[in-house]
């Protein structure tokens, strides 16, 4: 990154007794920028962002916030802002006194005019100016959710921590709050840093994602990056739903990977990172997204894989297929739009036979040791 | 059966006994006090009658306001030192220990004299207390005094102190569980905002576990405004509570009309300050959510 | 059989009670009373519990009055004609025309004081009110208080005050207060209050609490007096409940009692005075008897002899005003 | 964490002061219990175990320990009795009156034992039920039964409600229901309800005082012994008190702390 | 139906108090079947399941069960077992014991070896065979779920209830837990009536689908029925996120409707049941699918619609596009694959004009008086 970065966390390690929950952690975070902390249930990105906060204290290592060290500082003197997962509002105060909190703190203190004045912009930046007089708990949780959030931006923070907003939401309301934050981040420019462990939540949204596992950070890169280059299957299969298939490898031809699956056919990818130490015998692991498959022939330089579907699940826009790949035992997800199926008349049903054509740019190779 | 039928009979099976119990020996009896209320005392016993005459007496022989004035202000002492010393031993066991097993160590520690004789522990303060007590004793052997002092024993600060003892533990629990139920991501939040412990506590710590306080502090005022043994352990000749002179009534002075006027009175209060602190509570339960 | 006596510790000592039971075939159950105010409200309140209950002799009366007693057959009782008269025809032992009660025991109510605090020897009620005292004194927590400070005020007709002599009687109380440490209950409380340095000074059932205190040597004595203006008379005794099923039983227990297996007993339990001589010549004799004033009637004529005031009620809610006074 | 400031210092300090002061006194009391002196005041003028002799030599004593267990047992399963069928009915069934009934079954907790105890004796005197320890049982069940109450039911809103319906639901009846899902779920409860009203009644003065007749309950014995004077004995009496009450109310507390 | 129907309701209300949860409600179902209950919250879908259950009464209306009567049975006199919400496993029983539990009960205890059997057999069913001797607790949240399935189904109950079985289960395993739901269905042939509020659950699990708004049952039909043909906008947009747009009744020609938009655009589209009354200049709305919208040209017989592009949300496989449609103030979400993108290699980005295609069976035209 060009910019300088508004948070660096470097070689940051926070145990917890014997547990050791972040492993050296490095992480730059560039002014504006819209970062996703993504990973499963554990992998430390709560520890994460509770060091960032200030109410966790690192181990070892260095937390910078523009520039100054606040490793040691406590969550009242950083110049940042936290919406927390159940958001944590005061609920002995109405909407407009927990928003105007912060700027009602010794170390802050805004004359009355300024105060209500930001109380009002910050809660009709969020839609929610009618609703001032009112208790959180008379709030609905979207509502709530705009609340926090709206109480967090009054103090115009350098960054704004945001640890999982929107997983207590429905499915719906959760949809739309995604569009109303990604608007958010764009017409503030304030740095966001956000948790989540939904990975549509984490495409949707960021400009760059960390993938984490383990107390690590796996992958860091754009949505496009990860989605098209996974660098491991973990990742791959993390991020959009991967089909992963166990293959022996052949050989590279050009950048043609060829790896022969458990019915022996012949498929040809592209080598990922971490396979480029493979040797032909060695056992790898072909990755290939659900939709890259294409039923309607193999294209150029394509290879062709026979299943048999088990299912068909039918999701509106489009259908899923359930297939059993000749000689494997893992089933198979593949997706295909509803229109051009519809249009051929031709729904693959369960029991059928099936050839699957997939393109070499859509199918990656990766060394078998990683555990997916 | 029908439907209707089935939940009607279960309910009744259920339900029959308690309410037979409840309006027997707890609604006729508050009842029937409530009806000696009115009769009249003939010497040497009383006879049923409809008349004001005990209550007129109770307001206007200045003796039974003293009392009461006296039991009010000492319920209230009693309170509000429980309260002092109640609220930091709670906050202390909540968000000073860490480890979970000696908060609930500590926590059992608290409440455990609760339930161990009520007596035994108002008269371990007569024992401390004394001119030959060991409060006094100590004080002469670290020399900060001469001779032992009569001023700890027998007076009303020995009731308040006895009984501000026997009702910390009342005051804890409540409070602990409050401060408990703060969820710690409001901390986060008031520090995250730029406030720091201390406003942290009076902002938000203070406010939400007032439920807790209004709580222990009921339950507190209640008991101890209708004590009758601290003033016969402790009292001095000053330490005449309405308890006590309740009691008087249905024994020495033989006129339980009059105590029962007195008994309704007390009722009366109690059922005010019930009242008054379910608001109250209310209030602060709502706030929690 | 059995008997159920409402009374006082010591009154039923099994020391001598134990032979009644052997002896009547009667199981007797005691259960003990604090004051003499308890006997009211017990039968008030229950009733049908006790078949013979054990007051002073000023509330005698009132236990007849209550309609909680029956008149005695003093015929179906051995040695009731060797009760000193001034006891068995005292007022309210024999009343309408009836006896009322059979006398058990009696005492008086001296002062006591520890000769090493207080100095000059003390002579007179007057010591109970001395401002010198402060915080060193106690008194009887009991309607008696009254009668204390109307002799002490030179008023002779202490059972029956006029409505403003009581209100003078209270006021001097309430000027006493600041000087009193504690309003006693019990001879125990008194016996302990002396022990733990707490008081100098108190009324006194004679002989039994200062034998106590002198017991424990303490490090000091105490001593009693009978003030110039007297001292106190009581006197014990027992009455028959109203519709007891055990009477038999019951005018067994008065014969046991007013013989010498009963007068030694309690007389040796309790320290207290035999009311029939003749049943004490065996245990007690030279100065246990003297102490003990058996025979010497006169000691009874020189106390100032309780009895039930004439309005008790207005005594008992004087003597609550005081103790409910700030 | 960040370090303690001086106002978290104070309130530490207040703290432990506070508890310490909930434990000199019990000290005390023990201390005492082995005092070889008649009178308890300091010094301590030397170590006997005859104080606790006495009281096992105590027949009245003895007596009225085993009155106050008689009363404490038979007033705790009366307060199951009614307090669990209470629970139930307020928990599953709506009906009118229901918050009053529940207020009022609560209402001895809070009122001083005096006025429950006077109620009780007036009414007993108007039905013309004697003091005994009968009347007693009656009074401490009647005003101990809001404990069960309020315990058996903050417990029976914590199990899931869908676990009767569930128990329906694979075909038992109300009675199964309740034997095999609802009883074993609100059972440690029960018990620690139990023992507490087991302890209180017990410990409790206000109500007996003025209910019972011939025979008196330990609390009662102590009471008056306390007006009498004094002695050691108390004191080791407390002291076995004390220590079986922790046992008592550790294993209550424990239950009623219980989770699921 | 052909077959005669397991469950009937039969013109059922119930109130609580003056609500009235359920107005005449009427629904069949077939011996078989898996129907789904699909609606927002409060919309009265848990009072049917209750009722059907016979945890709560019938106001009025009867309900039969296999064509017996059973309105004013008890639960455990109905031959149908119910997995709960929150699965209501009893904490005190092993996972045994809970799943043998319907046969120890008095009015159906099984002899020992028979209950172990079945036992048994409902665990391997459900893949627990080895959880047997657990407690409940001592499970993650799937496997009290299928430890719920396993006890309702060892009783060999004719109708299953499930209220939102999946509800308390995270995405990854809510989806795996879906797929295992219909294989269950398809294997055993109990009829399944469910609860959801996630229409892409119904979507996949579903026979037939009664879409319930406000206490009544506003369609009823299978998931490509209620798709493709919503009775009324709300149900258009309940499954599957129709775009509803306002516009104004021109007329019919054949069975092709015209209506005018905002910015006086004609679209073409077919008729819904509910606009059969429309009359030329009346109120209207269109209903397109995100899918349905055509990036690369105007189809035969279609109609051009113009937008800007607003935003461009990166899903993975696909792009959503939010775009305003000219002339109008709410926005439109359309839905394009990637692979096709990626192919042209032009992204719509936002502030882009755009032309979309739409053919006439894609838009439908509904009266405008529902609310959405
Ligand atoms: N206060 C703590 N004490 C001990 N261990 C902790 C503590 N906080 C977190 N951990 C452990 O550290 C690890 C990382 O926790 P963290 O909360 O950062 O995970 P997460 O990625 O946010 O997971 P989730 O998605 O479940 O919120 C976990 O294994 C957790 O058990
Ligand atoms: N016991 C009850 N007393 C009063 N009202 C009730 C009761 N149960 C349900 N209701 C009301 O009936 C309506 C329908 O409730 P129901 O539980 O069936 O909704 P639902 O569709 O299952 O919603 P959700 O998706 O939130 O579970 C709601 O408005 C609810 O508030
Ligand atoms: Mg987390
Ligand atoms: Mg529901």
């Amino acid at each position: 990154m060009a910019v300088q970065p508004i948070v660096t966390l470097e070689n940051v390690v926070k145990s917890y007794g014997t547990f050791t929950a972040l492993h050296n952690i490095n992480l730059e975070i560039a002014a504006g920028e819209f970062v996703t902390l993504l990973g499963p249930s554990g992998c430390g990105k709560t520890t994460t962002l509770r060091l960032i906060g200030g109410f966790e204290t690192a181990d070892e290592g260095r937390i910078t916030l523009a520039g100054s060290d606040v490793t040691q500082e406590p969550p009242y003197r950083r110049d940042i802002n936290t919406v927390f997962q159940d958001y944590a509002l005061f609920p002995h105060m109405t909407v407009a006194e927990n928003v105007g909190y912060g700027l009602t703190v010794r170390a802050n203190r805004r004359p009355k005019e300024e105060r209500d004045r930001r109380v009002r912009e910050a809660l009709t930046m969020v839609g929610l100016a009618d609703k001032a007089g009112r208790m959180p708990q008379q709030l609905s949780g979207g509502q709530r959710q705009r609340v926090a959030m709206a109480r967090a931006l009054v103090r115009q923070p350098k960054v704004l921590l945001l640890d999982e907003p929107l997983s207590a939401l429905d499915v719906k309301l959760r949809e739309a709050m995604q569009v109303e934050l990604k608007h958010l981040h764009q017409k503030l420019g304030i740095t966001f840093l956000m948790v989540t462990h939904d990975q549509q939540e984490a495409l949707v949204l960021s400009n760059r994602i960390a993938v984490m596992k383990g107390g690590r950070i796996a992958q860091i890169g754009s949505p496009s990056e990860l989605y098209d280059k996974p660098a491991t299957p973990y990742v791959a299969n993390f991020i959009g739903a991967a089909n992963l298939i166990a293959c022996t490898y052949l050989g590279e031809e050009g950048n043609i990977a060829r790896v022969k699956l458990a019915d022996d056919t012949v498929v040809s990818g592209h080598r990922a990172e971490n396979a480029k130490a493979l040797k032909p015998g060695d056992a790898c692991l072909i990755a290939i997204r659900p939709e890259r498959f294409q039923t309607s022939g193999v294209p150029d330089g394509g290879s062709a894989i026979n299943a048999t579907v088990t299912d068909q699940l039918f999701h509106g826009g489009r259908f899923q297929l359930e297939l059993v790949l000749d000689g494997a035992a893992a089933p198979l997800f593949i997706e295909i739009p509803r229109n051009s199926v519809v249009a051929d008349g031709t729904v693959p049903q369960p029991g059928n036979r099936i050839t699957l054509g997939v393109a070499p740019p859509d199918v990656l190779v990766y060394a078998a040791e990683e555990d997916a | 059966m029908k439907a209707k039928t089935r939940q009607t009979v279960g309910f009744w099976l259920l339900f029959s006994l308690p309410l037979a119990w409840v309006v027997i020996f707890l609604i006729l009896p508050y009842g029937a006090m409530g009806m000696m209320s009115f009769w009249s005392r003939k010497f040497p016993l009383f006879v049923a009658d409809f008349q004001f005459g005990n209550y007129l007496q109770l307001f206007i022989d200045p003796q039974y306001s003293a009392v009461i004035l006296r039991t009010l202000k000492i319920a209230s002492l009693v309170t509000v030192y429980s309260v002092a010393f109640g609220y930091p031993l709670a906050y202390f066991l909540v968000f000073t220990i860490r480890s979970e097993k000696l908060r609930t160590l500590l926590y059992m520690c608290v409440v455990v004299p609760l339930w161990v004789s009520y007596l035994l522990r108002a008269y371990t303060w007569k024992i401390i207390l004394g001119t030959d007590g060991a409060l006094n004793s100590a004080l002469l052997w670290l020399g900060v005094i001469k001779e032992p002092l009569d001023i700890f024993l027998y007076n009303q600060a020995a009731m308040v102190i006895t009984l501000t003892y026997i009702f910390i533990p009342f005051m804890v629990m409540p409070i602990f569980t409050a401060l408990e139920r703060i969820p710690p991501a409001l901390i986060e939040a008031s520090q995250d905002l730029g406030a720091g412990p201390f406003e942290t506590f009076l902002r938000v710590i203070l406010p939400l576990s007032t439920a807790g306080i209004v709580a222990g502090a009921t339950m507190t005022f209640c008991l101890s405004f209708g004590d009758f043994v601290a003033p016969v352990l402790v009292g001095g000749p000053s330490g005449t509570m309405v308890a006590t002179v309740l009691q008087s009534q249905f024994g020495a002075a033989l006129n339980w009309p009059l105590g029962s006027a007195l008994a309704v009175v007390i009722f009366t209060l109690v059922l005010v300050v019930l009242q008054v602190s379910n608001r109250l509570d209310r209030a602060g339960r709502v706030s929690m959510g | 059989a059995e008997l159920n006596i409402l009374t006082w510790e010591g009154y039923a000592d099994p020391s001598f009670i134990e032979k009644f039971e052997q002896s009547s075939g009667c199981k007797t159950t005691s259960t003990y009373v604090g004051s003499n105010d308890d006997f009211a409200p017990k039968l008030a309140a229950g009733g049908g519990v006790y078949d013979i209950i054990v007051p002073s002799i000023d509330t005698i009366g009132l236990m007849r009055q209550a309609g909680f007693v029956q008149p005695i057959d003093t015929s179906k009782i051995e040695g009731w004609a060797n009760v000193y008269p001034e006891f068995s025809t005292a007022t309210d032992v024999a009343a309408e025309g009836e006896t009322w009660s059979v006398p058990l025991v009696w005492g008086s109510i001296s002062l006591m004081y520890r000769p090493d605090k207080i100095e000059p020897a003390p002579d007179s009620i007057g010591v109970l009110f001395d401002p010198k005292y402060k915080g060193k004194i106690a008194m009887w927590d009991d309607k008696s208080s009254l009668y204390w400070t109307a002799r002490l005020l030179g008023y002779d007709n202490i059972y029956d005050l006029t409505d403003e002599q009581l209100e003078t009687v209270k006021q001097k109380l309430i000027e006493q207060k600041p000087l009193i440490r504690k309003y006693w209950a019990t001879a125990g409380e008194l016996t302990e209050l002396y022990a733990n340095q707490e008081i100098w000074v108190s009324n006194t059932w004679t002989g039994l609490q200062s034998k106590e205190v002198n017991a424990l040597d303490k490090g000091f004595q105490v001593v009693e007096f009978t003030p110039k203006e007297k001292a106190e008379g009581w006197m014990d005794s027992m009455q028959l409940v109203k519709g007891t099923p055990n009477e038999e039983c019951a005018y067994k227990f008065f014969s046991f009692m007013l013989n010498a297996d009963g007068q030694c007993g309690i007389v040796g339990s309790t320290g207290y005075f035999p009311v029939n001589p003749d049943a004490v010549s065996a245990c007690l004799t030279g100065a246990e008897a003297e102490a003990k004033k058996v025979n010497n009637i006169e000691f009874v004529k020189s106390l100032v002899m309780w009895q039930m005031p004439a309005r008790l009620d207005k005594y008992l809610e004087t003597w609550n005003a005081v103790k409910a006074a700030p | 964490m960040h370090k303690l400031i001086w106002w978290q210092k104070s309130l530490v300090g207040v703290a432990i002061g506070t508890l310490l002061f909930l434990y000199v006194p019990v000290a005390i009391l023990i201390l005492f219990s082995f005092n070889d002196s008649p009178v308890t005041s300091f010094p301590l003028s030397g170590f006997t175990w005859g104080w606790y002799q006495k009281v096992f030599a105590n027949a009245d004593l003895i007596r009225a320990l085993g009155n106050s267990l008689m009363v404490a047992s038979a007033a705790t399963v009366l307060t199951i009795v009614i307090g669990v069928p209470a629970a139930l009915a307020l928990d599953r069934y709506p009906f009118i009156g229901k918050q009053l009934f529940r207020n009022t079954i609560l209402l001895p907790l809070s009122l001083p034992g005096i006025v429950t105890g006077i109620a009780m004796l007036n009414f007993y005197k108007q039905i013309g039920l004697p003091q005994s320890l009968g009347a007693v049982i009656i009074g401490h069940a009647t005003a101990l039964t809001g404990i069960v109450v309020s315990q058996v039911l903050a417990r029976l809103e914590k199990v899931n409600r869908n676990l009767s319906e569930a128990s329906s639901d694979l075909g038992a009846t109300s009675v199964e229901t309740f034997f095999y899902v609802t009883l074993p779920n609100i059972r440690s409860a029960i018990i620690g309800s139990a023992l507490l009203s087991f302890t209180l009644s017990f410990d409790e003065i206000p109500v007996t005082y003025f209910l019972t007749g011939r025979e008196i309950t330990l609390p009662m014995y102590i009471y008056s012994t306390l007006r009498r004077g004094i002695t050691p004995e108390i004191n080791a009496i407390g002291t076995l008190i004390v220590v079986v009450s922790l046992v008592v109310i550790l294993s209550s507390v424990s239950m009623l702390r219980q989770k699921n």
